[in-house]
């Protein structure tokens, strides 16, 4: 396997699906669907063999691909996956693929719907692929357009408009990535420095991180915070997370709680931890507490809430702020259940959003009190949303306990009595998903929606798709935490290694 | 066979889960298949588990050293988790009862659910029940076990809430879930904290380590873990202040009820602190807390169960009472007495909670035993098995009731915890009555006219009547004269007390006193005048009783005012604070400062012209008259 | 006594000051024609000063006079344009007041 | 006497002439308020300007000054006041509300570059300078700068259909 470039593939196929539909005339919705499945369907393919085909006792940097590129600013198409980045990349295809499947009844305009998620799919693995910081960046700036574009033409106004959704969501990502990019470009010019040459790969940069000295590190982190910390949601840089749900069509909302989101988390562990491991010391504390702030603020919002959609968009507030929890935690155990929670958590978002898409579709309200008895009416839908429901509650047997667990683990270790707030969390977390899942489908059904279809057909991929990764990561989470911790015993050892020397300078 | 049931007890869990999937995903559509595969399942993972019993209840070495199949879960660096199975006499006891009552159970359940609509699901539902519970049994260890703890709490969650489309149904469902959430949130700290301090969560490593703890840790740490882990069993097991939703778990068909209260869930919190004897004998000040806890609950719920009326409610509340009774033997360190009286409350509540189901399926669901009467002459087999579980739980010898709870009230003569002991006897008489009382109202006195009561077909007079045989002579594997149960299962080591016949004859004289005195006021006398005058003349207590001492109400205000007040002031707070202020704060300085400076921007050519100049001037001024170094870092080091 | 001569810094301070002046009526004239009028000034000393560098610093060259023909045919081209510029803007608003055209805001 | 004329540097005298007449017109041209006679000072000035051009050895670009400043460029800048202008005359050539700050500027402006213009330091007197400009313009034009030139060609054609388009009249129906 070492001459095919596997990851660029993955990486092309949703684009050459892409370029296919142009072709396609705009009638044929049909077909134009089907072309964006089977681009996802083979990157989901190939993504799922090179998960299982990845040797996690060997560890580090497997189906690397090296091609330089810009050389005076040491850029190089560098993709390749460890530990931390191939679950990520194997999430980014499940959500994507079921995502496709999720918008199956899109007819507003469906090829240029479709060709923007393809892009936008593209460009959320990219950044999970990317070895380079150059072209981790690049691929981060792909991603805001088409959501933009996306949630303004497709998207559904509730509380705020489409239009206001849509800004805020595209501002704050670029509010954030401005930051990241000052602190990004100001240690890639340090490095340079270091190194006597500029080079982008994560690898060199993370050594030359080695010595850069405690100020400058813990000034960069903080940047770095700032960036990924606001696209993960953190808080108080929360509150476009869940206006953005709610106006951002189905496949959007799913491919953002899902894994979008997931770029900030996966920035702070394999970016920002990576190569400042001194400032990441000196915030690790602060994380944790803006984690149970988090963790805490939104579990209760989301109590107050009435509309799904902002039930999962503070949802996933409140489980990153678990993310965050984590990292701040700063072991080894700590980095294992934020990767594995924010695989467990884009699982879970993604199939409570297309349920609540789904939802929306058939009977034109995601306000809670117009709801209930569906379970009656459409009970595949009830499934999906009840397995959505407790998995967002931690229950055992599905994909988040056992992360959350982890979490739990690592923070009341370190933290004692602020992760008992955190760990509290679980009450609310099971009180808001029970209540909206009792008013939305228990209870006397309503005439009205009697003569509502189950889902069926290619409606019920996203349940099937994500439900398996559900059950089978709740049951079996050493699929899961093998690979994660694969990746995440040598970047905590690196760390390790620096603040010891750090410790002498 | 026994060998082969023993090393491969995995599949008492498995079986049940198999006959889950098998439901879900091919026979759903046809009902009695679906049955079929459900009750298969459980009756033949009641065989296997009959097999590994009896191996283990033949051979004395278990008892010392369990038999532990384990495999690697998970596993990162510095933190490893095991699934296996354990097997000592405890489990093996467990399993069997489990297995057997559930097999009742699950027959019954053809012939109460005929003619549901979700017939099918109900028994998916039983058999992911079954499995998780069992799961929990065989665990080898703590997370495990709180994996399956949890995943009875969904069946349960999924079972109290299976007529979904009642509000009721749906509410009592939710109230489950999240009270035992509440309790869980307490057990998940002390998991955690378990294994942060000692390293490993399975039960023989910790019960090894923690007989030496002070290696690892102080007295004052290991309390509040203790506390903390006990918190779990208070909610599952229905034990005061968390008892609240187990009552409201009687919207569930009735042999969910049984299923729940009886032989399983509920049982689950007594077990998990069986389980972790080890830790809780550490900790003199824990067993405290638990066997008041248990003591108070016991009387409290009694005193409840006497002024209700529908009869599964009162059932509840005497389940909420025998468990106390169990918490009550285990904080007294006697683990044989508490999982003696699990074994017999097993039978004697599941056989009335499905009597109580067969005369709800006969009277249409009419749950009021005032307006019930004279039921044991339509339904011979119903009534006097009805007759055969209230002798036992009143503690009439020689039926199984009797036994178990002479141990407890033995156990805690002998400890010298002589309010504890008055307070279980008193326990025991009210028991004896508000039983009677129910049975007297429901099965005896005038028939009503306007019930037309019939008896239960026979696949629910046969678990039935299996039940009522275990219920009169489940007790006779542990009676002080032939101590078979004491020497099987004990902690530490085996327990002989001497047959104290002062307390044997004293319990069994309160027993007949409270029947005697339901009878003088619900039988013999046909007008109730006594009672409706014992009611007015003690008019608080009544109320206080009837309404369960508003504990229901407390926690709706507590919920409402607080949970739903904070949700609404945190919502508020995002939407008018961090949103409102913080960010489109800052968007409207942005909007606002580019409304100020739109000004300059006049639209006239000769004006940007104006300014353009300027500009030039300025750089051609800082240029020339400022030395080369201020303009080249002014113009970023261009040369 | 009465010293007249002439060197390049008389030419540049010509052309200061003829620039000046056409700046000062591109700033300030209300018609459109006389802003173009005005344009043409400031060209013409930039003219000046090509041709006087071209004598005094690269007299040999030739460059700055190159440069000054190039200038004036852009000189050119842009008067016309400019005139047709004007002409358009007027058969539609019907005036040639600078002032009362703001359409450079949106 | 004769000492003193020979004294006198003619091309000096002459400069300072046609510098004053340069300065005068052009201000003229800025002041005037008819706007026609503003163009008349404007061929004034590039007339002097021609002059100024010729003491500085530059006759072909002096005759070109005039053939196409004071020649094409006045006059179609008539022909433009005429096309557009048909209001009061006196009053065409206005100062608009920025007439202090605009001076200001232009003053600044004017100021710098002299202030600026005596920084520059080059060899005392100019050498002399070959006889024949025209030829030697030619040959560069059409040897070392013959691109630039056919640059400049084929702008004046670009400015030249440019202009038509613009200045010709639009039909009213003309985009349906």
């Amino acid at each position: 396997m070492s001459g095919f470039p596997v990851l660029t593939t993955i990486l092309l196929a949703p684009v050459a699906a892409a370029v296919i539909m142009t072709f396609i005339p705009r009638e044929e919705g049909k077909l134009i669907k089907c072309v964006a499945a089977v681009g996802t369907f083979v990157s989901m393919a190939l993504s799922l063999y090179v998960y299982f085909s990845y040797d996690t006792a060997l560890g580090g940097l497997q189906f690397a691909e090296k091609i330089p590129w810009i050389k005076d600013l040491g850029v190089s198409w560098f993709l390749a996956v460890d530990g931390i980045s191939l679950p990520m990349l194997l999430l980014t295809n499940l959500i994507g693929f079921s995502a496709v499947f999720a918008s199956w009844n899109v007819d507003n305009r469906p090829r240029e719907f479709f060709i923007l998620l393809c892009l936008l799919i593209t460009g959320v693995m990219g950044t999970f692929v990317a070895h380079d910081l150059f072209i981790f960046l690049l691929f981060y700036e792909v991603v805001v357009i088409p959501i933009y574009i996306l949630v303004i033409i497709w998207g559904s106004s509730k509380r705020v408009s489409k239009e206001y959704a849509g800004m805020k969501l595209t501002i704050y990502l670029l509010i954030g990535s401005a930051f990241l990019l000052v602190g990004i470009i100001a240690f890639f010019v340090k490095s340079a420095g270091i190194l006597g040459g500029p080079d982008m790969s994560f690898t060199a940069l993370a050594e030359a991180g080695k010595q850069l000295s405690a100020f400058d590190q813990t000034w960069l982190f903080a940047l770095m915070l700032f960036g990924f910390g606001s696209l993960v949601s953190m808080w108080p840089f929360h509150s476009w997370s869940p206006d953005g749900y709610a106006g951002a069509p189905t496949a959007v909302s799913m491919i953002h709680a899902g894994v979008l989101k997931k770029i900030g988390g996966y920035g702070l562990v394999k970016i920002a931890l990576y190569f400042l491991p001194l400032g990441a010391k000196f915030w690790a504390p602060y994380m944790a507490v803006l984690g149970v702030a988090g963790v805490t603020y939104a579990a209760f919002a989301a109590l107050a809430q009435k509309d799904l959609k902002y039930i999962v968009g503070y949802s996933s507030v409140s489980h990153m702020g678990y993310v965050m929890l984590a990292i701040g935690s700063f072991n080894v155990i700590g980095i294992n259940g934020a990767v594995a929670n924010m695989f467990a958590h884009g699982v879970m978002a993604a199939l409570f959003f297309s349920t609540i898409g789904f939802i929306y579709e058939k009977t034109h309200t995601r306000w809670i009190p117009d709801l209930g008895g569906l379970a009656r009416q459409t009970p595949r839908l009830a499934v999906a949303f009840m397995l959505a429901a407790l998995a967002s509650l931690g229950l055992p047997g599905l994909i988040s306990f056992i992360p959350e667990f982890t979490i739990f683990i690592a923070a009341f270790k370190v933290y004692g009595g602020l992760a008992v707030i955190g760990i509290a969390g679980i009450i609310l977390t099971a009180l808001y998903a029970l209540r909206a899942g009792a008013n939305t489908l228990f209870g006397p059904p309503r005439e009205d929606y009697d003569h509502l279809k189950d889902i069926r057909g290619p409606e019920m991929v996203p349940l099937v798709v994500l439900g398996t990764a559900l059950v089978a990561g709740g049951i079996l989470p050493s699929l899961l935490f093998d690979m994660v911790n694969s990746g995440a015993v040598p970047l905590m050892t690196h760390v390790e290694n620096v603040l010891k020397i750090g410790g002498v300078m | 066979m026994v060998e082969f049931a023993m090393h491969n007890a995995w599949l008492v869990p498995l079986l049940p889960a198999l006959s889950f999937v098998i439901i879900v995903f091919l026979t759903k559509p046809w009902k009695r298949l679906s049955a079929l595969v459900c009750v298969a399942g459980m009756v033949l993972s009641c065989v296997i588990a009959t097999l590994a019993a009896y191996g283990v209840f033949t051979n004395h070495e278990f008892t010392e050293k369990p038999l532990v199949y384990a495999v690697r879960w998970f596993s990162m660096a510095g933190l490893n988790i095991d699934v296996g199975v354990q097997l000592d006499p405890v489990s093996a006891m467990m399993m069997f009862m489990v297995t057997l009552v559930g097999s009742l159970i699950f027959i019954y359940a053809t012939g109460y659910m005929e003619g549901d609509p979700g017939y099918s699901v109900f028994f998916s539902y039983l058999s992911l029940f079954a499995a998780s519970m069992l799961l929990l049994v065989i665990s080898s260890n703590l997370l495990q076990m709180f994996v399956a703890w949890e995943l009875v709490g969904l069946c349960s969650y999924l079972l109290i809430g299976f007529y979904s489309h009642k509000i009721s149904a749906r509410e009592a469902a939710k109230k489950a879930f999240i009270t035992c959430r509440v309790a869980d949130f307490g057990l998940l700290l002390g998991l955690l904290s378990l294994q942060i301090v000692f390293g490993t969560l399975n039960l023989t490593e910790l019960a090894e380590k923690i007989s030496n703890f002070g290696q690892y840790t102080s007295m004052g740490i290991l309390t509040l873990i203790t506390v903390l882990v006990f918190l779990g069993p208070i909610g599952k097991s229905g034990q005061f202040p968390l008892h609240v939703w187990l009552p409201d778990a009687m919207e569930g068909p009735t042999p969910v009820s049984a299923l729940i209260h009886a032989a399983t869930m509920v049982v689950a919190g007594v077990y998990l602190v069986g389980r972790t004897m080890f830790l809780f004998t550490e900790v003199p000040s824990a067993m405290e807390l638990v066997a008041v806890t248990g003591g108070f609950t016991a009387l409290f719920a009694a005193s409840i169960a006497i002024t209700q009326r529908e009869i599964k409610r009162i059932l509840a509340y005497s389940t909420v009472s025998q468990i106390g009774y169990m918490m009550l033997a285990l904080g007294l360190g006697s683990l044989t007495a508490s999982m003696f009286h699990l074994w017999t409350h097993a039978f004697f509540k599941a056989l009335m909670f499905l009597c109580a189901g067969s005369v709800l399926h006969a009277l249409h669901h009419k749950a009021d035993v005032w307006e019930m009467g004279g039921l044991i002459k339509k339904m011979p087999i119903t009534g006097w098995t009805f007759v055969v579980g209230g002798l036992a739980i009143a503690g009439i010898p020689p039926f199984a009731g009797f036994w178990s709870k002479d141990e407890i009230l033995l156990a805690a003569f002998d400890t010298g915890h002589y309010v504890l002991f008055t307070m279980a006897a008193l326990t025991a008489f009210m028991t004896a009555f508000y039983m009677w009382r129910m049975i007297f109202l429901a099965l005896f006195g005038d028939e009503k006219p306007e019930n037309h009561p019939h008896e239960s077909p026979w696949n629910m007079t046969l678990p039935l009547i299996g039940l009522a045989v275990l219920s009169a002579v489940g007790g006779l594997v542990g009676t002080p004269w032939a101590p078979f149960w004491q020497e099987w299962i004990f902690f530490g080591h085996p327990h002989h007390a001497e047959p104290n016949y002062l307390i044997m004859i004293g319990s069994v004289v309160l027993a007949a006193a409270g029947i005697y005195l339901a009878y003088t006021l619900y039988c013999a006398d046909k007008t109730k005048a006594r009672a409706h005058a014992l009611k007015e003349r003690y008019k608080f207590f009544w109320t206080l009783s009837y309404n369960k001492y508003y504990i229901d109400e407390i926690y709706l205000w507590f919920n409402h005012t607080f949970i739903d007040g904070a949700a609404r002031l945190f919502y508020l707070f995002d939407i008018y604070v961090v949103d409102g202020i913080i960010v489109n704060g800052i968007a409207a300085i942005t909007r606002l400062s580019g409304e100020g400076l739109r000004v300059t921007q006049t639209g006239r050519l000769q004006n940007y012209a104006l300014v353009f100049f300027l500009g030039v001037l300025a750089v051609a001024v800082v240029l020339a008259f400022t030395g080369p170094s201020v303009a080249a870092g002014l113009t970023g080091g261009v040369k | 006594m009465l010293t007249l001569s002439v060197s390049l810094h008389h030419y540049l301070i010509l052309a200061a000051v003829l620039f000046g002046i056409g700046l000062f009526g591109v700033l300030t004239k209300r018609n459109a024609v006389a802003v173009l009028i005005c344009v043409e000034l400031m060209l013409n000393a930039i003219n000046i000063n090509l041709l006087a560098f071209n004598k005094y610093i690269t007299p040999g060259d030739f460059i700055g006079q190159i440069f000054a023909i190039f200038v004036i045919t852009v000189a050119a081209a842009e008067v016309g344009v400019g005139l047709a510029i004007i002409i358009a803007i007027y058969r539609n608003k019907l005036s040639v007041n600078l002032d009362e055209f703001d359409w450079l805001k949106w | 006497m004769m000492a003193f004329l020979n004294s006198i540097s003619w091309v000096a005298v002459a400069f300072h002439t046609l510098a004053a007449v340069v300065v005068i017109s052009a201000l003229l041209v800025v002041l005037v308020r008819n706007i026609v006679h503003a163009v008349l000072w404007l061929a004034v000035c590039f007339i002097a300007l021609a002059g100024v051009f010729l003491t500085l050895d530059a006759d072909f670009i002096a005759l070109v000054q005039i053939l196409v400043y004071a020649g094409a460029v006045c006059i179609m800048v008539v022909f433009g006041i005429m096309l557009i202008r048909r209001g009061n005359m006196g009053e065409s050539n206005q100062f608009n509300r920025q007439v202090f700050a605009g001076g200001g500027v232009a003053v600044l402006v004017t100021l710098l570059s002299g202030v600026l213009s005596f920084r520059i330091r080059y060899a005392g007197s100019p050498p002399d300078v070959p006889e024949n400009t025209v030829d030697q313009i030619a040959t560069l034009l059409l040897s070392k700068y013959v691109i630039p030139f056919e640059v400049a060609a084929l702008l004046l054609l670009v400015a030249l259909v440019g202009a038509i388009f613009l200045a010709k009249e639009v039909k009213a129906d003309a985009d349906s």
